[in-house]
């Protein structure tokens, strides 16, 4: 089919160094690539996406991707309603060839690195997952992690707290949170969260570890190291610009809806950001957890639900 | 009570001449509200040294001067003076900066807050109360005035007229040059009033104006040095000492009355009206208790026999059990023990609207917050106590012409004065009120009535012509218990009368004529004497 | 349940709910004033979350956390200035007034935080911390309730401030006055209009410090809808503490204390679902207000305009 | 407590009938009176608003053109902002309700959501045992049930113990925001779906779309709910109890009226109105929920009912207008880059603007006579 035109569609701005910017950036970087024209619309809000999706359409997009997974149930009705194909996310079973893709990301096999280094380096022997919500691509990943710090090392104790309610813009939650999680013992604490995460981040800047070390943040999905205060230990970073650019192609070869995308260490889609506060030596042997993972020497599974999070973090007895 | 008007004539004569210049004065001033013009081109001065009455009927202006006076509203036209000079009283501090105290009809005082608080009231925030200062001066207060005050009290929990000495105190403990006392004596008992009187001219004698404004004619004449009639917003006439102290009480009262009301209006009152008492009992109250609590008295064992015809009058000071007997027997309260029956049918259980279909209906004393809605119209208002009854609406559906019909022959059947049927009711004035409440309870099949004080702040006219109809309701043969505090209205409308005190009925009377005597029996009943010549049925 | 008393538990449980606890005491307290005077001040949430965002831009902009709280003050009077205005001087209703204040400052600090920030998130660097020696090496407790924040112990201190004001000068007996019965507040010669204008200004400033404390403090950056609540809070701690400040911090803490008690019972390890968890606080305060709400004896001008001389 | 005789929603009315009943005819002509109280004051908030545009640099006249033609002047515009009006329509009937019955009814999120998920669970599991309209039908029911049993609790603390109803039902509705996601993540979740959400209603059982647009006919039901309201308030029986509790509960006391009963009632039929709204957004529009979905329409819809006058038409014009602001700037974020967020600010103009020209309406008024 001809694609001249496609359309992302994010819920908040495209500039949150998290999960609406890898999508919009990505998005920009696939249409640049395929050569084709791209419409941004960011901001849609959680709600209902139907009258934007329409309008995109009438407006002459040939794909929209819509990059919530609040839009998965109007992305494949609107397809239908207009014809124009679209791509949600979280959805495998969504498939409709010529209509609806879907691309479920899930970053566990970078959050295993993740946590095989954060247990390599913790001094305190706890480390600290904080997370606004329980959607399953972040159970996944928070699984993936609490999995590497096992794997490394079943010694480490694993702290795990959801910010709470209203918790994606909640930054002041997420310090709180965050603080009481260092308060009891992490001093790595892998955070996921909008604009929460800043607010991680914060309290990972203000308290001191309870040994009286420095304790150091693993975020995700975004690359946030141009922010860093000196705390950021690395970033399971997410690109989608190989999935769209093949979306766009499976579109253009007719192909589309006959297959799911995802993202994977392997084609670097998924990686470890390195920053100045990774020690050297853990981070080459996590490079080298990283070809076994390539290579299948190392299993790791996505886990979406919570309670297999929960069944994988340190419990009260 | 003769002593007090000697003194009350003589402290005129020996004022410094320039002192009549008056210490505070209006000069033609005008105030208006939307469709009334509160004071009419008024002007007046008062003078230290008297005590200056102010007269007239409800709605005269008489408050609206003191308000005006008093810094709470500005004359749309004329001016005020102070010492003479031509003065601008902006706001209730500026006034009170002028040395103008004044005690307001209605209570101005926070309920929630001690005695001492609310003496101190209005002091700047950040100072510390002056509790010594305040207590120094209250000595005094008691020793000139015998005014004494529990100041840590909180004043909610004092009686009326407790409060009533604390706004008086108040008044006093600013060092006032003019003290205004708008209708201070309504919640006093005889014996306070005349302390009262007394005390206003120990005050005018130490050299300050007083203004006094109340309904009573006999006080105007005994306390007053001066007094102004006001009628419709407009000065209506105005009796200087000399002529005071020229005309006896009975004369000055005459005259009074011929200027507000422009005709004999005491004389057509009704006087011990005669009975139109029947044999058959038309309603029966027995062993009625209800619970109490810290706000409200409780009632306890009431029992009550009312005939066809005749009319019971309930007595007592304000406070002892006698709303809550009216609202237990409109249903409104619920019972502890007791029942009551009418016309043989015993209604203990029936709700407040089932007694009403009966025949019992109940006028509140509380025409604002109980007995209407003020922002619904007046057509409303007639039928809020038959909301879903046939004609006025058909199977829950309103019928607003059925509606504005009745309340247009209620209007004009009780000549309520107001521009039409749509007029929310609160914009009437307060007699007017009453006859939509009134007619709103005769209308239809009535049998018993109960009037919880009908004439309470009406001025004489609609007291009498609300006097008149509940006398012709009993002559329809209607049985009326007649709840008031007004002694006089009870024995000139009633057969017999029962005390109550402490939620109890102390005894009931027959209203034989005998005059003083029975109103020294119903006195000592009033302050808790058993009567035990209890006369019943 | 013997294995959740742990250290960890406790002091992750102590810590959280001093933290969580001061925004909402601020705008308890601020709210307070507010309600006595008469003015039921449902902007709150709005003069927080402006208190926010200047608190935020001006700390930002000097470089001074102290002149960011200064900042956060001013932008919650700024806020309260419309509120005084429109409801105090013109008397129209407050409930409506403040919910539309409340939705348009959420409007306006989003889109100037869109157009200013959302490209770049700068953040604040980590606020310096008062430790007090000895103290803060106290087990458990020593962390979580010393070596915080200067501002933490200023809002402590403003308790036993507001609390002697309201106690030994005129202030409190003005502002019940004001509340109760504002006629005759009126015409014993005080400034009922100005007591109420001074109680919202107040509420302001509460609320814009608490907001400040969020960003600043609590944050280290302005993020859009950042108060989520926390000033409706402020009026349920404000309506149940009966006028005295001591009630409102001991309303904030238990407050704080369930919000922190959902991350302690999670960082402890607790089985039970954590969406079950974070209904705790507000099943806590229905609860309290179940029990206890017939007791939050209200001003009886509460809500109403006043006009003097109007009948 | 007496804070409800002074902030009940009722006694802000009085003002209105003065103005039909008493004022003569020789005073400020009508138009006059337009002016300052409706176009002058939608005029200012527009400018005000304009102004915050310029200050971050977009020119408001294309802001506003963008919207008009976005959301009014093109069909789909015109069918989007019909099919949003829907569940907001259902909300103003909850409020006036509520606000002429004198009730601060402040929890309709909470209620809303838990009708949502109560229609989004059950709805989807009666296709095929039931037919299309009985599934709905039940859906709707439950809604309200649900809704109207989230009000219990204030109701039976403002009706026997006098406990202010702002904070309950602010607290309540936190608190059934809470639950609604716990509700679908625990109990209600489609085990088909990662994501955790219901099952969904597949489109052609959802609500009927009106003739050959995407306009859900749960337009025409909102409509119908806000006029069936609207008349119920004013033209019959129960309505004026209602409205007497509202405006003097004393004197209902007086005439007989169960003050605790009907205050009851009024939360019933408020929460369970907000609790229809859920169930129209979900069986008309969206098929299913998900977790954490708030679109908090309640808080928003109060001050349309209150400029309005809780009157009905008034209320459909507001809700009209206001979706329509809705769509528009949804489009107008993505091609202007101004948030969403910008309509809250203009709302809130509109709403300061029309209460000071209702101020200077009443200031003239009083300086006339
Ligand atoms: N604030 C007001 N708004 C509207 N009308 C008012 C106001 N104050 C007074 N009035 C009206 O002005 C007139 C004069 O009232 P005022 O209170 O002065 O009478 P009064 O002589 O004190 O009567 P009363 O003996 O009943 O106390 C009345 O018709 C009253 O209704
Ligand atoms: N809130 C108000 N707004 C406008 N006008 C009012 C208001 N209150 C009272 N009035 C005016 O005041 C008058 C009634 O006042 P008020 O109740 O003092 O009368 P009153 O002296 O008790 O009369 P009556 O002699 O019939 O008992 C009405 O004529 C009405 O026009
Ligand atoms: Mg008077
Ligand atoms: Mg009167």
């Amino acid at each position: 089919a001809d694609v001249d035109t496609i359309a992302v569609l994010t819920p908040e701005q495209g500039s949150d160094f998290g999960w609406n910017q890898q999508g919009v950036e990505a998005a920009k970087a696939a249409a640049a690539a395929t050569g084709v024209e791209i419409i941004v619309a960011e901001g849609l809000g959680y709600g209902d996406v139907r009258a934007p999706m329409r309008e995109l359409a009438a407006d002459g997009a040939d794909l929209m991707i819509a990059h919530a997974s609040g839009y998965n149930t109007a992305g494949p009705e609107i397809a239908k309603e207009t014809g124009v194909p679209v791509a949600i996310v979280d959805s495998p079973d969504a498939l409709e060839k010529g209509l609806v893709a879907d691309y479920t990301l899930s970053g566990h096999e970078g959050a295993y690195l993740a946590g095989r280094l954060a247990a390599k380096m913790t001094s305190t022997g706890t480390v600290g997952i904080v997370v606004s919500g329980e959607p399953p691509s972040w159970n996944s990943q928070s699984a993936g992690f609490a999995e590497g710090v096992r794997a490394e090392n079943p010694e480490v104790k694993i702290l795990y707290s959801v910010i709470g309610p209203a918790a994606y813009s909640d930054a002041a939650g997420g310090n709180r949170v965050t603080t009481s999680v260092i308060a009891a013992g992490a001093d790595i604490i892998f955070g996921q969260g909008n604009g929460s995460s800043f607010g991680m981040i914060q309290a990972v800047e203000s308290n001191k570890a309870t040994d009286g070390s420095d304790v150091l943040f693993i975020d995700v999905i975004g690359d946030k190291s141009e922010l860093d205060k000196g705390h950021l230990l690395a970033s399971v970073l997410w690109d989608m610009t190989p999935v769209y650019t093949a979306m766009i192609e499976d579109l253009k070869a007719d192909k589309f809806g006959t297959r799911g995308y995802a993202i994977s260490l392997a084609d670097d889609s998924v990686r470890l950001i390195k920053t100045p506060q990774v020690d050297e030596a853990a981070w080459n042997e996590v490079m080298k957890l990283r070809e076994q993972i390539i290579s299948g020497d190392i299993k790791v599974e996505p886990k979406f639900e919570a309670e297999e999070v929960r069944a994988l973090v340190t419990l009260a007895e | 009570m003769s002593a007090s008007v000697a003194h009350a004539t003589e402290t005129m004569t020996d004022l410094p001449s320039q002192e009549r210049a008056g210490v505070i004065g209006v000069h033609g001033v005008t105030k208006r509200f939307p469709g009334v013009i509160a004071v009419d081109n008024v002007s007046l001065t008062f003078h230290r040294g008297e005590v200056h009455v102010l007269l007239g009927e409800n709605g005269a202006g008489k408050s609206t001067l003191v308000g005006m006076l008093s810094g709470l509203q500005e004359p749309d036209e004329g001016h005020l003076t102070l010492n003479g000079h031509k003065a601008r009283l902006a706001s209730p501090s500026a006034s009170l900066e002028a040395g103008i105290s004044t005690v307001f009809q209605h209570s101005m005082l926070v309920p929630t807050l001690t005695v001492l608080e609310n003496l101190t009231l209005g002091a700047p925030w950040h100072e510390r109360p002056p509790r010594a200062r305040i207590a120094a001066r209250m000595e005094e207060l008691k020793r000139e005035f015998a005014l004494s005050l529990p100041l840590d009290a909180v004043v909610g929990e004092l009686s009326l007229g407790q409060q009533q000495q604390i706004e008086i105190a108040r008044a006093l403990l600013r060092d006032s040059k003019v003290l205004i006392l708008d209708e201070a004596t309504s919640m006093l008992t005889p014996q306070g009033a005349q302390e009262l009187g007394e005390r206003m001219q120990q005050l005018v004698r130490s050299g300050l104006a007083v203004i006094f404004i109340t309904h009573k004619l006999a006080e105007a004449y005994r306390y007053g040095n001066r007094i102004s009639v006001l009628k419709q917003g407009a000065l209506a006439g105005e009796m200087g000492p000399e002529e005071l102290k020229a005309m006896s009480e009975e004369q000055a009262v005459d005259e009074i009355v011929r200027l507000m009301f422009g005709r004999e209006a005491g004389t057509a009152s009704v006087e011990n009206r005669k009975s139109t008492a029947r044999d058959s009992i038309v309603l029966k109250v027995e062993g009625l208790s209800t619970q109490g609590d810290a706000d409200v008295m409780g009632v306890r064992d009431v029992s009550l026999a009312l005939r066809a015809g005749e009319i019971v009058g309930v007595a007592g000071i304000d406070g002892n059990g006698q709303k809550q007997l009216a609202e237990a027997m409109a249903g409104q309260r619920p019972l502890i023990a007791g029942h009551v029956e009418l016309e043989g049918e015993d209604i203990t259980r029936a709700s407040v609207a089932q007694r009403r279909r009966k025949g019992l209906r109940y006028l509140t004393d509380d025409r604002l917050s109980e007995g209407s809605v003020s922002a619904f119209p007046i057509s409303e208002n007639t039928v809020l106590k038959d909301i879903g009854q046939p004609p006025f609406w058909v199977r829950g559906v309103e019928r607003p012409q059925r509606i504005a019909q009745h309340a247009r022959d209620l209007i004009a059947r009780f000549s309520v004065r107001t521009p039409n049927e749509m007029t929310p009711i609160g914009r009437l004035s307060g007699g007017n009120i009453q006859k939509v409440l009134l007619g709103r309870e005769l209308s239809g099949e009535a049998r018993v009535v109960v009037f919880n004080k009908p004439t309470y702040g009406l001025d004489l006219k609609n007291i009498e012509t609300s006097r008149q109809r509940i006398s012709d309701i009993a002559e329809r043969g209607l049985g009326v218990l007649l709840i008031s505090t007004d002694l006089d209205e009870l024995m000139a409308l009633s057969d017999r009368i029962a005390v109550m005190e402490g939620g109890r009925i102390r005894g009931i009377v027959e209203n034989d004529g005998s005059g003083e005597a029975l109103r020294l029996r119903i006195g000592r009943m009033m302050a808790g004497e058993e009567d035990h010549k209890q006369a019943t049925p | 349940m013997s294995s959740l008393l742990t250290e960890a538990f406790l002091s992750s449980l102590f810590t959280g709910a001093i933290v969580a606890a001061i925004p909402m005491l601020l705008a308890g307290l601020g709210e307070q004033m507010s309600e006595k005077a008469g003015v039921l001040n449902i902007g709150i949430e709005g003069m927080m979350l402006m208190g926010a965002y200047m608190g935020f831009l001006v700390a930002f902009s000097t470089d001074s956390l102290w002149l960011g709280f200064l900042g956060g003050i001013f932008g919650g009077v700024l806020t309260a200035v419309v509120m005084a205005v429109l409801c105090v001087r013109l008397g129209l209703n407050q409930i409506v007034i403040g919910i539309g204040l409340t939705l348009g400052v959420e409007g306006l600090t989003a889109l100037l935080h869109h157009f200013q920030f959302s490209r770049t998130y700068p953040r604040l660097p980590a606020p310096v911390r008062l430790d007090i020696p000895g103290l803060t090496d106290l087990p458990v407790i020593g962390p979580s309730l010393f070596g915080r924040h200067p501002i933490v112990y200023l809002a402590l201190l403003a308790v036993l401030v507001l609390a002697l004001l309201y106690r030994r000068t005129n202030l409190g007996m003005t502002l019940r006055a004001a509340g109760e019965r504002p006629a005759a507040l009126d015409v014993a010669g005080g400034n009922v209009l100005g007591i109420r204008v001074v109680a919202v200004l107040f509420t302001g400033a509460m609320a814009g410090l608490g907001g400040a404390y969020l960003a600043n403090i609590g944050a280290g950056l302005f993020i859009p809808f950042m108060t989520g609540g926390a000033g409706f809070i402020g009026i349920v701690l404000a309506m149940l503490a009966r006028g005295r400040p001591l009630w409102v911090l001991i309303g904030s803490l238990i407050f704080g204390a369930a919000l922190s008690l959902t991350t302690a019972l999670q960082v402890a390890g607790s089985n039970i679902p954590t969406d079950v968890i974070q209904m705790l606080p507000f099943a806590a305060v229905m609860l309290v207000l179940v029990i206890f709400g017939r007791r939050a004896k209200l001003p009886a001008a509460l809500g109403a305009a006043y006009e003097r001389g109007a009948r | 407590m007496t804070i409800q005789d002074n902030m009940k929603p009722e006694t802000l009315e009085p003002e209105l009938n003065e103005a039909e009943n008493v004022r003569p005819a020789s005073e400020r002509s009508a138009l006059e009176r337009i002016l300052t109280l409706t176009i002058g004051p939608i005029i200012a908030a527009f400018l005000l608003s304009a102004i915050i545009l310029m200050l971050v640099g977009v020119n408001p006249l294309t802001y506003y053109g963008y919207i008009l033609e976005r959301s009014l002047f093109s069909g789909l515009g015109l069918q989007q902002t019909a099919t949003r009006m829907a569940p907001l329509l259902f909300l103003c009937a909850s409020l006036i309700v509520a606000f002429r019955a004198g009730l601060w009814n402040l929890g309709t999120d909470g209620q809303f959501l838990l009708g949502a998920v109560i229609s989004a669970a059950t709805a989807p599991l009666l296709v095929g045992v039931l037919p299309g309209w009985a599934v709905l039908l039940v859906g709707f029911v439950l809604a309200a049930l649900v809704g109207a049993i989230w009000s219990v609790i204030p109701a039976l603390l403002k009706a026997y113990q006098g406990v202010n109803e702002i904070i309950t039902t602010l607290m309540m509705s936190f608190l059934g925001v809470l639950l609604a996601s716990t509700l679908v993540k625990l109990l209600f979740r489609d085990p088909a779906t990662t994501v955790p959400q219901t099952r969904t209603l597949p489109v052609e059982d959802r609500l009927p779309r009106l003739f050959d647009t995407s306009i859900s006919s749960g337009l025409i039901w909102g409509l119908i709910a806000v006029l069936a309201v609207h008349i119920m308030m004013t033209r019959t029986a129960f309505g004026l109890r209602l409205r007497m509790v509202g405006a003097n509960p004393a004197a209902a006391t007086h005439a007989g009226l169960s003050v605790p009963l009907l205050t009851m009632a009024t939360f019933g039929i408020s929460a369970g109105f907000a609790g229809l709204s859920g169930a129209t957004e979900i069986l008309g529009v969206a098929g299913n929920i998900r977790a954490n979905w708030d679109p908090a329409y309640g808080l928003m819809v109060i001050p349309l009912v209150f400029l309005a006058r809780f009157h009905g038409v008034g209320s459909i014009v507001l809700v009209f207008f206001y979706s329509a602001l809705m769509i528009g700037s949804e489009s107008a974020a993505r091609r202007l880059g101004v948030p969403q967020d910008f309509t809250l600010v203009l709302v809130a103009s509109l709403l300061i603007c029309l209460g000071l020209g209702e101020y200077i309406d009443q200031h003239k008024r009083k300086k006339e006579r």
